[in-house]
């Protein structure tokens, strides 16, 4: 059978789908709201039926009755397989390297993944305070594998970043490894214009494919650096059909994420 | 020594156990936030306090509006789920009402500190995830050490203990064991950790639905200091199984508490307006009540056995 | 990938996740020590093993007397309310069946390894307990540490993980979410602390059990590697709700291994003697059995709401 | 009221009788199985209501339905109030300073109330091999108060014990304190022959009172050192009748320990 693709999605939806590609069947994936756990159903319902989610607050094995609206809703707990404390979901699970995929979001990006969502201007005197660090600095330190969503824009793809929340590949070149993070570190970046990778040498991202209807020089200026581009770089491959139809007819049919 | 009484109103344990100056550690973590203690301290303008919470939430937020705090210690300032916190910004972006000092954790670190307190060490060392950031730039209080077995470079975490810990939970009996179901959170080290511990809960029971199931009591009684029933004391945030997190709560809060105006009018309207949780509830009004109400969905019980 | 098939038999289980030479952590604290997994440790003549538990118990007794352990890792080796465990002694005093090496430390330093193993941190600091006493001279995983907030002596303690966890309950789920209830002891330490876990249960139950009170799971099924159905897997320890300790087969195995010929004996009897835990309670009579058994107590539910 | 002294009693009931009295009301106290379970009872039953009893295997809370023949009996789980993990109980109860009493026996006790649990004769060849310390190392080094409980024999009080399980107050003299441990040491040792407690400044051990029947000379017979004793050493209070009765109608009927 092959695969047919959707005509008609969405730009959020094509991220969704995308996230849920980088999922495999067995994973224990550490999801927030919106986008992650969107993917994570998605590949749960597509190709990996045997992921495990986990949610920050401590939940896993949920079968949430609605779609959950908060990463401590109770939606998630009742009929879900455990729930651990705060400190155990941090030691036991995150530190100790039994997550497998973790996902973070970005207020500003650098070339090495290093993330930024604590302040944006001065630390002491901001010019917009954000929410900090709460599970990412852990997430990026130790899961094995670190999805990024973002936007993907000039101001938040930055040369120097305002402020270094959670550890990517720091500046490269084995420097991650040498302060003793066991994770593996940023794997991939989904932003709004494309699919980005990391060098496994420099640990420097590249540009691997760009969305539908997405030019190269369109990323290329919504980056603050020189964005390396890779030779075989790519359109990235459009949501199928089923995937769509999962999505809004089961996953999401009220919209709560799909249309925000 | 009479069984000495626990069970007093809100109104009575804030006053006899929050003090001006004090360090106060809330509770919840998007379930079971403690918003009835909270809002007394607000109505008996407690100041200066040093308030710590991962995830400040709405109360913490509220408590900086209304200038009961000098400080915040926390590890992620957010609206859980819809946004960021206004009041919280203000505070720290403009000095509105006052400036606050911050102290600022990753949601490990802070955790690390509630462990460290309650297991009655000094600091805990974890692998050096935080090391990695800026974090430590700005918080003298994540040190770097050597592990003795390993040669490894490690971060070390302080201990933290609260004068005050404020608990939200389902139910405790009239001696004092809570007990809680869904997320616990930090709920149990913090009140290890804690000098004084004050638990609202949705129901005081008999001693014998606590006993019947002790696996399930997260703060021994020698440990609470005060006991407040307090139906609904979590909205607008929930109680597992007692009703749902109030979105729409969460979501005009936003939208009002923009402007110095819409959190005064929040105040006035929703802590000040009002001289306790009943009151409030009688606000919140039975439509919106009945609405958050989830059905049915209950454990199977458990046999311990009678060994007689 | 379909879901592995954790369900199998205790030989299986013994036969695929433990070898020669392991590092095999014992669970169980007093209640629901796992005699049936144990036995089929002896059964299988697993050989040169470094068994690991706060109290050996006779479970350990028995392994060391059929030759199967290298060295033992403990903090109280008695038989509880009864008195010594009689083939250890034989066993460090005697090199009887052969020499053992043993690994000493106090109840709370062995429980600290089994933390910083599960919290995946190298080491743990303790306030300096231990030194006191004479233990760090024969034991050289005690060393000290400055506090590098105080600058105080601390103890530290360092990881334990185990290739293999040996472990009890009341119930799991065919996918291997594990729940228990009465004494836990350090059973999810060590299951989280180690690269396999094995668990026996009384009663595998239909997930939805499982999934009406999700606060009482203690190990995640992502963390277990084998499933064994074996009610009564615990005697002559108990299980809590299902049966009794058996008191008096705790003091007549006493009075029988106080000589190498009685502890032979007690072995060809109870170990060699049957081939699996279901010939091993035939042996042990109707009679007995029904003497064991408590009367119900149960829990009352808790409602965790549906939230659709 | 006066008190009715028993003339009927056993020498275990005595020292039951004592160890009972040492303990205060609201006292949290951690118990092991024999005389200190049936002193934390009594006392319970006589003045001090409100004693909380905690088990080394993390009860609290306990009512017991018969009279428990371990610290791990299911009896002491069903009916009590929680349950800590192992490493709660030693971290969260113990090193955190919250227990306020606790019990330990002793093979081997020297003038500073050290104590050996572990072993007799050379600990790489041992004469015999005693369970170790278990939970006694902890109680002692962080309980507020410890109270002793042990046969009074020559080779039991020594010069010098064959290994250090427990601490005492070490060497004397605040060797004690010099390593931080936060617990009161060791307040009392209830013996076979008296009661003997500690002097504030130097941690050696006196003769505060001799058993019913017991002379002063029969008490530094069987210890090793030259034993100080009070200028106040008095007789032993005997127990009341009521105590008596309590124990043997109330709590052990069958003299399951009390006829051991």
């Amino acid at each position: 059978m092959s695969k047919r693709y959707a005509k008609d999605y969405t730009l959020r939806e094509m991220m969704i789908v995308a996230a849920a590609r980088e999922l495999k069947n067995g994973d224990k994936v550490l999801v927030g709201i919106g986008i992650p756990q969107l993917a994570a159903i998605l590949a749960q319902r597509t190709h990996a039926p045997n992921l495990n989610i986990i949610y920050e607050s401590g939940i896993f094995g949920s079968r949430p009755a609605r779609l959950p609206l908060s990463i401590g809703d109770p939606t998630i707990v009742s009929g879900s397989a455990g729930v651990f404390s705060f400190f155990e979901t941090f030691a036991y699970l995150l530190q100790r390297g039994y997550i497998d995929v973790g996902f973070i979001g970005a207020a500003q990006i650098d070339k090495y993944g290093n993330i930024n969502t604590t302040v944006i201007g001065d630390y002491s005197k901001p010019k917009v305070r954000l929410p900090g660090s709460g599970g990412a600095c852990a997430i990026s330190s130790f899961a094995k594998k670190v999805i990024v969503i973002t936007p993907h824009e000039k101001r938040r793809f930055v040369e120097k970043l305002d402020f270094l929340t959670s550890p990517g590949f720091l500046k490269g070149g084995g420097s991650r490894e040498k302060i003793g993070l066991h994770g593996g570190g940023p794997s991939v970046v989904i932003s709004t214009l494309g699919i980005l990778r990391f060098d496994p040498k420099t640990g420097e991202m590249y540009l691997d494919s760009y969305h539908p209807g997405v030019t190269i020089d369109q990323v290329k200026e919504a980056t603050s650096w020189d964005l390396k581009i890779s030779p075989n770089a790519k359109e990235t491959e459009p949501p199928t059909e089923e995937e769509i139809r999962i999505l809004r007819e089961e996953i999401d049919p009220m919209g709560i994420f799909l249309k925000k | 020594m009479e069984i000495e009484d626990k069970i007093m109103s809100a109104k009575e344990a804030i006053k006899k156990f929050v003090s001006d100056g004090n360090l106060v550690c809330f509770g919840g973590f998007t379930h079971a936030i403690p918003f009835a203690l909270g809002h007394e301290i607000i109505r008996q303008r407690k100041r200066n306090l040093t308030v710590s919470k991962e995830t400040p939430d709405l109360i913490v937020d509220q408590l900086i509006a209304a200038g009961c705090v000098e400080k915040v210690i926390f590890s992620w300032a957010g609206n859980p789920g819809v946004g960021l916190l206004h009041a919280f910004r203000r505070a720290v972006e403009k000095g509105i009402p006052h400036p606050i000092e911050i102290e600022e954790y990753t949601h490990f670190t802070l955790g690390a500190r509630y462990f460290a307190g309650a297991a009655g060490i000094p600091f805990v060392p974890i692998i050096p995830s935080v090391l990695g950031s800026d974090l430590p730039k700005y918080n003298k209080n994540l040190k770097t050490i050597k592990c003795p077995f390993t040669g490894k470079l490690l971060c070390a975490i302080p201990a933290l203990n609260p004068d005050v810990a404020i608990i939200h939970a389902q139910r405790a009996d009239k001696e004092g064991n809570v007990q809680m179901w869904g997320i616990i959170g930090s709920n149990k080290e913090i009140a290890m950790a804690s000098k004084k511990v004050i638990v609202s809960v949705e129901e005081i029971v008999d001693s014998e639905v606590i006993r019947r199931d002790p696996n399930r009591t997260i703060i021994p009684a020698f440990k609470v200091d005060a006991i407040i029933e307090e139906p609904w004391g979590a909205h607008p945030s929930y109680t597992q199984g007692y009703y749902d997190r109030d979105n729409e709560f969460y979501l005009e809060y936003d939208k009002l508490t923009r402007t110095v105006e819409g959190m005064e009018k929040f105040l006035n309207e929703w802590v000040y307006g009002v001289e306790n949780r009943k009151e409030y509830l009688k606000k919140l009004g039975v439509e919106r009540i009945l609405k958050l109400l989830p059905k049915t969905y209950s454990s199977i019980p458990v046999d311990y056995g009678y060994y007689g």
